[in-house]
């Protein structure tokens, strides 16, 4: 099993989370987190004092998925985050060991 | 308290004070000195009121900034402040230089006063009254301007804002005033001529401020995401609810001055005005409930506040001259309409995040015909007649001039921020800064809401704009 | 400001306007005319102060909907809005409809009135004091109601709630009223006619409110999570204490309408009154800190502003009555006493989000007893005892109606939400809203919190529900 | 409303009450008695106003708790709301007990008063206008106290804040007070006798607040994370801008309770008042948003805020002596002034969270130096000297027994929480509390912001504390 | 040393933490997450449109332990988590290479 | 490639973030976490009652670099975000298999 955790811009979360489901991958985990990369963060102003929000703000997703799946979902996910411009983000990929549903117990490609 | 008034006399080295009541002369009273004593009482009393009731209006700026702030995201809760604020201070001074004058000068023609700019009637130690009139007059006028914020919330250019309520506190908003409500001063206008009924501005204050908030509303088009690319209404949710429930507690406080305030006289009057007032409130808060619970399922907050706030303008017009039973049926009805104003201006794509063209422009004009239909001395025809005109007037005229207001600020300044500024927030874009810095703001869900993603149609120009995100 | 007045007159088409006064005629004064057109400008002011003193305590329903939503979590606040704006409308109409007739209405029994149901002793023309008194009056049977709405947040289902909210302004609180306050108007009441001395209702409208809180918390039992296994109770904090401190500061605002506002008439009582009312709450929020600081080690919030809120409620009935040294006295015990109160009925598993059991009931209580103890003509066994049986008689018919009016709701629509709803929070269960869509919540610790871990006993149901998350 | 005075005489079975009016006697009237009951009517209305001005300058208090609690972080919310109930809460007894005795007294010497301590001048049955003036100015002496809570927020000890406030009700401002005021009671101070200019305390009340909150701000010094390794400024966002932005309309309401409820008498003079006070405050709000446009290239929200009071700090003392154009004037000037001296402060390292010393020390003598050149009845060099004169016995009273007071709190319980206190926040440390306990916080970007680093110079010993993170 | 990720109902942070700790296990750290799955969101109403909440608010624990540990840490999750009701959660394991204590610098089986 | 996850107090975010982009470390992705661990959480007290908060607020700061590189990034974050209080937190390393840049859909070690 792969899991792929992918930093993408907000807004871009309903194209990936459907494009995923189209394809049969029908669970993710998604967070809030903030990005410091390339794309810069902006200036605020408050009471006069200028100061930079380096941080902007990035949603993560993760999915962990069949091996034969992961190739697929990468293609997808590079699909629907993509706007072409600075701060799209990035996908990374590892295996995992095993996986559980806590539900059943179940084990295995059978969790997922 | 003799003393603080000796104090001001001796400070200023003047006597400009207004002459005291009689007795302070220490003079033997007479029937002639008595009667002019009860007559200086009488109008103390009713400097208090007028002020009082004019604070209180006042404070309906607070409930108005909360409602929208409220109502809207949490990026663009500063500029909703900042549009707020500005709407009071500049509405302050453009509408006493230029604003009263139109408003309740001397006329000729009965179409705008000419008289009275700067606040020029009033010279030290004549006659305060004016004072006291332009005190309650202005912030009537600050309402109106007001009500338009909420309605172009989350995508106008702070700057187009700015000139916007410039020209509706000096020149739209006065002038059809002095159609109706010239005659309370110095001037005097074609339609109170006619017989005109808009005791507190159902009309004067709220239809104008409703319809020019149509015309903004379709000036500047849906905000981005607003719409699914097949037209479908999708909700925005207000970020702080709390927030909106405590503006519209305010306001109804509010109302309490602008209704029964409106005598600009202590008497007896103001409880009959503060009875209806506040069950016409009521019976709109219950009916838009009601009326939610059978369209959607459930009783949905935003349309019962919506509902209080229909039914305080609806009784505006009519506050003084129905029965308390009129009133609950005027505000049930108010309550009921502003659901059904909500979902038709959804439906035709006019995009009003607080719903102002719903409560002030439809139960405004709703508010002024009851005052023809439930009129305590009797209704006619002519009475009727007369109310849709006025209703009518309003109309033609706010939106009119909004319309081509919003158009010329546009083909200027511009009306409307970039598709990044808004996607970013106009907290940032237009104020660099940030409503709740110490919170985590859920980007993900604010961004993008629903299941039916965000429709290339509605939303072209972010895909390929620099640094959107 | 005559010029309103005229226009009144001329557009309504009658004449049935309050009498104007004499000067207005312009005809020459006498002594008599003089002497009338005095009391008419003391009616007036009398008019004016009633009505800003009812506009004051009105927005004391601000106040309750933001102590109450601070005071509870995140997850709830729509909910609590909702009753507190239905509360207040609901409570509009039925007071108007059946409450006030019931209070003050001509009674042969000295049990209830019988007569002004929906207003009906006011008629167009007539004297329309009856209106102002009726604004006054409905302010404080929606404050009545609003208390119970804090000790039953959270867990009570919506239409439940309603339903209690209508009989309690329709039934409850007006015939408990008009024991004590009918001779206000066309009633008399046996507890009156003893002597019982509540000038503003610590007993009348607060201790009702506290002891249908009682009733309802019982009949309810605690919220989720609020007992370990082993019965000790547990924190669950509320969610904006900024929001619920503003809340306090508006109720202690709306307070300087409700107990000087109790004159309804413009005089020099109202000074006494009013200090009496500021220094109560001040000494009430300072002894509430120093207790909390005593027995947690730190100065709490929660218990510092509910001690402000018990100074106000226990100076109520005595602040016209009693000296400003007594009233420091009587707010000093009060903010003890609402500390180990709120501490004692969370050990008897009276489970009170806001503590408006401790507050209302038990300080208005003290209030009532202590209006007796200190007052200003001096005291004696009978007068303790005729308030002592004044505050048996609140106690004996508040519990016992409420108690059978939540068991009655509880037999047919249900009381209480489901766990799971529950669990989810009633702003989404009940009104498929979120108050604060735009910011992370932390479900983490709202739902779980202290070190205990959620008991079994206390929430079995959930183990086996479907979907609860 | 007979009925209910009829009702207290009865129940406390003394008649103490104030005499009533003539007329309730029933007797035939004359000239005399009419003249009698004129005067007595209009007392009632000098009470009306008074107290219901002094109501709106007690809700000043919920202004400044969430203007301080929105301009500042909400780890430390909690203890913000904490400081203002005690402030008036404690300034309320502080005040009662002593402070109104040594502002109003009776005095042989011109520096304070030594009678009339604990309300002593008010007995049963006498005059109760003593109590109506007292509640006045208590809210007047809150007022000066929280002010100097902004400057100080986010790093005080609580214990150290609840003596300062005490001593500054107690003490400070009443002394300051009596020499320019104490005549409008018993008292006669040396800077009224000179013909000192401050009609509602644009010096008494604001300048001494800002010139104690400046001693304050310099002998705790600065937040941590305030300055850089190299001396710079850096933002320290406040967490909650729609909640300052609700203050800010707050105090604006409540200011038309200060300046024109300063006349303590219904009279004609409080619409000049109303007009002025409103149109400097609007007029400073803009120019301060026009003069962060210039600086900062985006109209800054807490400085446009900001200027808005700064517009009506200034007027205060001017408000019944200039006319409506000067006022415009007064407040523009206040508004950019505010502005430059908000980067003055920061500049020389002089931490102002909320700006406080700004607004009210600097403004407030703008304001009272305005009331002289601006003098409706002309002004003069001597005029000037005297208002120079106050300013700077202002200046030299606060700041001098502010810094001593400070010094020796800071010696005795210590002024200051430890660094890691401050960096936990003062909701945790002083209360052990949250402000909002359901919402993600956002721990990261509240414990530094900006890119420079926690500088090690600035922030030495939280390397080494226990326990801190 | 192994990785645990596990996904739960917000309810369950307790029992799941305390079980932890039962068996030895000192540290965890604990982040908000939104999940999607097979239990669905809900709809709310806003104004008169209705519209889905997609996702689901969940509790992500991670916790390092050493490789012994791993099974005995899997077993109280699976039986602390459980409700048995659709959403319950996922567990995923894998394995890490290093681990250190930034108080102490000290790495490997002694960091956690 | 390794992924680097470090658990610091949030008050050394900057540091850390200085540290590693002095390095050459150019993105970085962080997001709120709550730490349960030696390092205890706190009393709070309302309306009487007592309640332990158990767990602190950290900050998770998850970098991605080759493999040359991620023992110079420790060593930073190891400087860094040391207090030398219980508290500090943990580091946690593991390699990755892939990642992708979305904008350019360049991979592995270009990706970062
Ligand atoms: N080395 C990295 N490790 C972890 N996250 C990274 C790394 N580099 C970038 N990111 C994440 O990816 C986001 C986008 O990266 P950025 O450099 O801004 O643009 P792009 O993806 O277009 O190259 C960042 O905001 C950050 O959250
Ligand atoms: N493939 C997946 N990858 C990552 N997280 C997943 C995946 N599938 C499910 N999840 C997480 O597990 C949670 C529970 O899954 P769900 O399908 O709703 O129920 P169950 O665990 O009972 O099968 C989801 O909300 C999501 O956070
Ligand atoms: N076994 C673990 N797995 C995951 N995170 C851990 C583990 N142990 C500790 N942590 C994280 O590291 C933080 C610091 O750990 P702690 O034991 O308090 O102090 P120290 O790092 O000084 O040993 C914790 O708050 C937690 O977030």
């Amino acid at each position: 099993m792969k899991k792929i955790e992918t930093i993408i811009k907000p807004i871009k979360l309903e194209e990936v989370k459907d494009g995923l489901s189209k394809i049969g991958i029908s669970g993710m985990t998604v967070s809030e987190v903030k990005g410091f990369g390339r794309q810069k963060g902006h200036s605020e102003i408050y009471r006069g004092a200028e100061y930079t929000v380096d941080f902007v703000p990035k949603v993560k997703v993760e999915v962990v998925v069949d091996d034969e799946m992961a190739s697929k979902a990468i293609e997808v996910i590079l699909a629907q985050a993509k706007t072409g411009q600075i701060g799209d983000g990035k996908i990374f990929v590892r295996s995992i060991e095993n996986a559980y549903r806590i539900r059943t117990g179940e084990e295995g490609r059978k969790a997922i | 308290m003799k003393k603080m008034v000796r104090r001001i006399l001796l400070l200023t080295g003047v006597l400009f004070m207004f002459p005291l009541v009689a007795w302070a002369a220490d003079e033997a009273p007479t029937i002639a000195s008595n009667a002019d004593a009860i007559k200086a009482v009488q109008t103390h009393a009713d400097y208090v009121w007028t002020l009082v009731a004019a604070a209180l209006v006042f404070f309906m700026q607070a409930g108005f900034a909360m409602v929208e702030a409220g109502f809207t995201r949490a990026k663009n809760a500063v500029n909703i402040i900042m549009k707020n604020l500005m709407d009071f201070s500049m509405g302050s001074i453009f509408y006493w230089a230029i604003g009263f004058g139109l408003m309740f000068g001397a006329t000729t023609t009965g179409w705008f006063g000419t008289s009275g700019f700067f606040l020029s009637d009033f010279t030290p130690g004549g006659d305060p009254w004016v004072l006291a009139f332009w005190m309650f007059q202005v912030v009537f006028a600050a309402t109106a301007a007001t009500i338009v914020s909420g309605a172009m919330a989350e995508r106008t250019k702070f700057v187009a804002y700015l000139l916007y309520s410039a020209v509706l506190s000096a020149l739209i908003y006065p002038i059809f005033g002095s159609w109706a409500w010239g005659g309370l001063f110095n001037g005097s206008g074609w339609l109170e001529g006619l017989g005109f009924i808009d005791f507190a501005g159902s009309t004067v204050v709220h239809s104008i401020g409703g319809w020019v908030a149509l015309a903004g509303a379709i000036v500047l088009g849906p905000r981005i995401g607003k719409y699914t690319k097949d037209g479908k209404a999708r909700a925005i949710p207000g970020h702080n609810l709390p927030l909106a429930a405590l503006g519209v507690f305010i306001l109804w406080l509010g109302w309490f001055g602008f209704n029964p305030g409106s005598t600009t006289a202590a008497s007896k009057d103001i409880a009959l005005i503060f009875v209806n007032t506040n069950i016409a409130a009521a019976a709109g808060a219950i009916l838009a409930m009601i009326t939610s619970w059978i369209k959607f399922k459930k009783p949905e907050i935003s349309m019962s506040l919506n509902g209080a706030l229909a039914g305080l303008v609806a009784i505006t017009a009519p506050c003084a001259t129905v029965t308390p039973l009129s009133s609950v049926i005027i505000g049930a009805i108010a309550g009921v309409l502003v659901v059904l104003a909500v979902l038709f201006f959804d439906r035709i794509k006019v995009d009003d995040p607080v719903g102002a063209i719903s409560v002030h422009g439809v139960c405004g004009a709703w508010g002024t015909l009851a005052a023809g239909i439930f009129n305590i001395g009797g209704t006619s025809a002519k009475i009727i007649a007369v109310q849709l005109i006025g209703i009518g007037a309003a109309f033609i005229w706010a939106f009119t001039t909004g319309f081509i207001l919003f158009k010329l600020i546009d083909a200027t300044v511009g009306i409307r921020v970039s598709p990044e500024e808004e996607a970013e927030g106009l907290d940032y874009s237009e104020h660099g800064a940030r409503a709740y810095p110490d919170f985590q703001i859920v980007s993900a869900t604010s961004a993008v809401i629903g299941s039916g993603g965000m429709s290339k149609e509605v939303w072209p120009s972010i895909l390929t704009a620099p640094e959107a995100h």
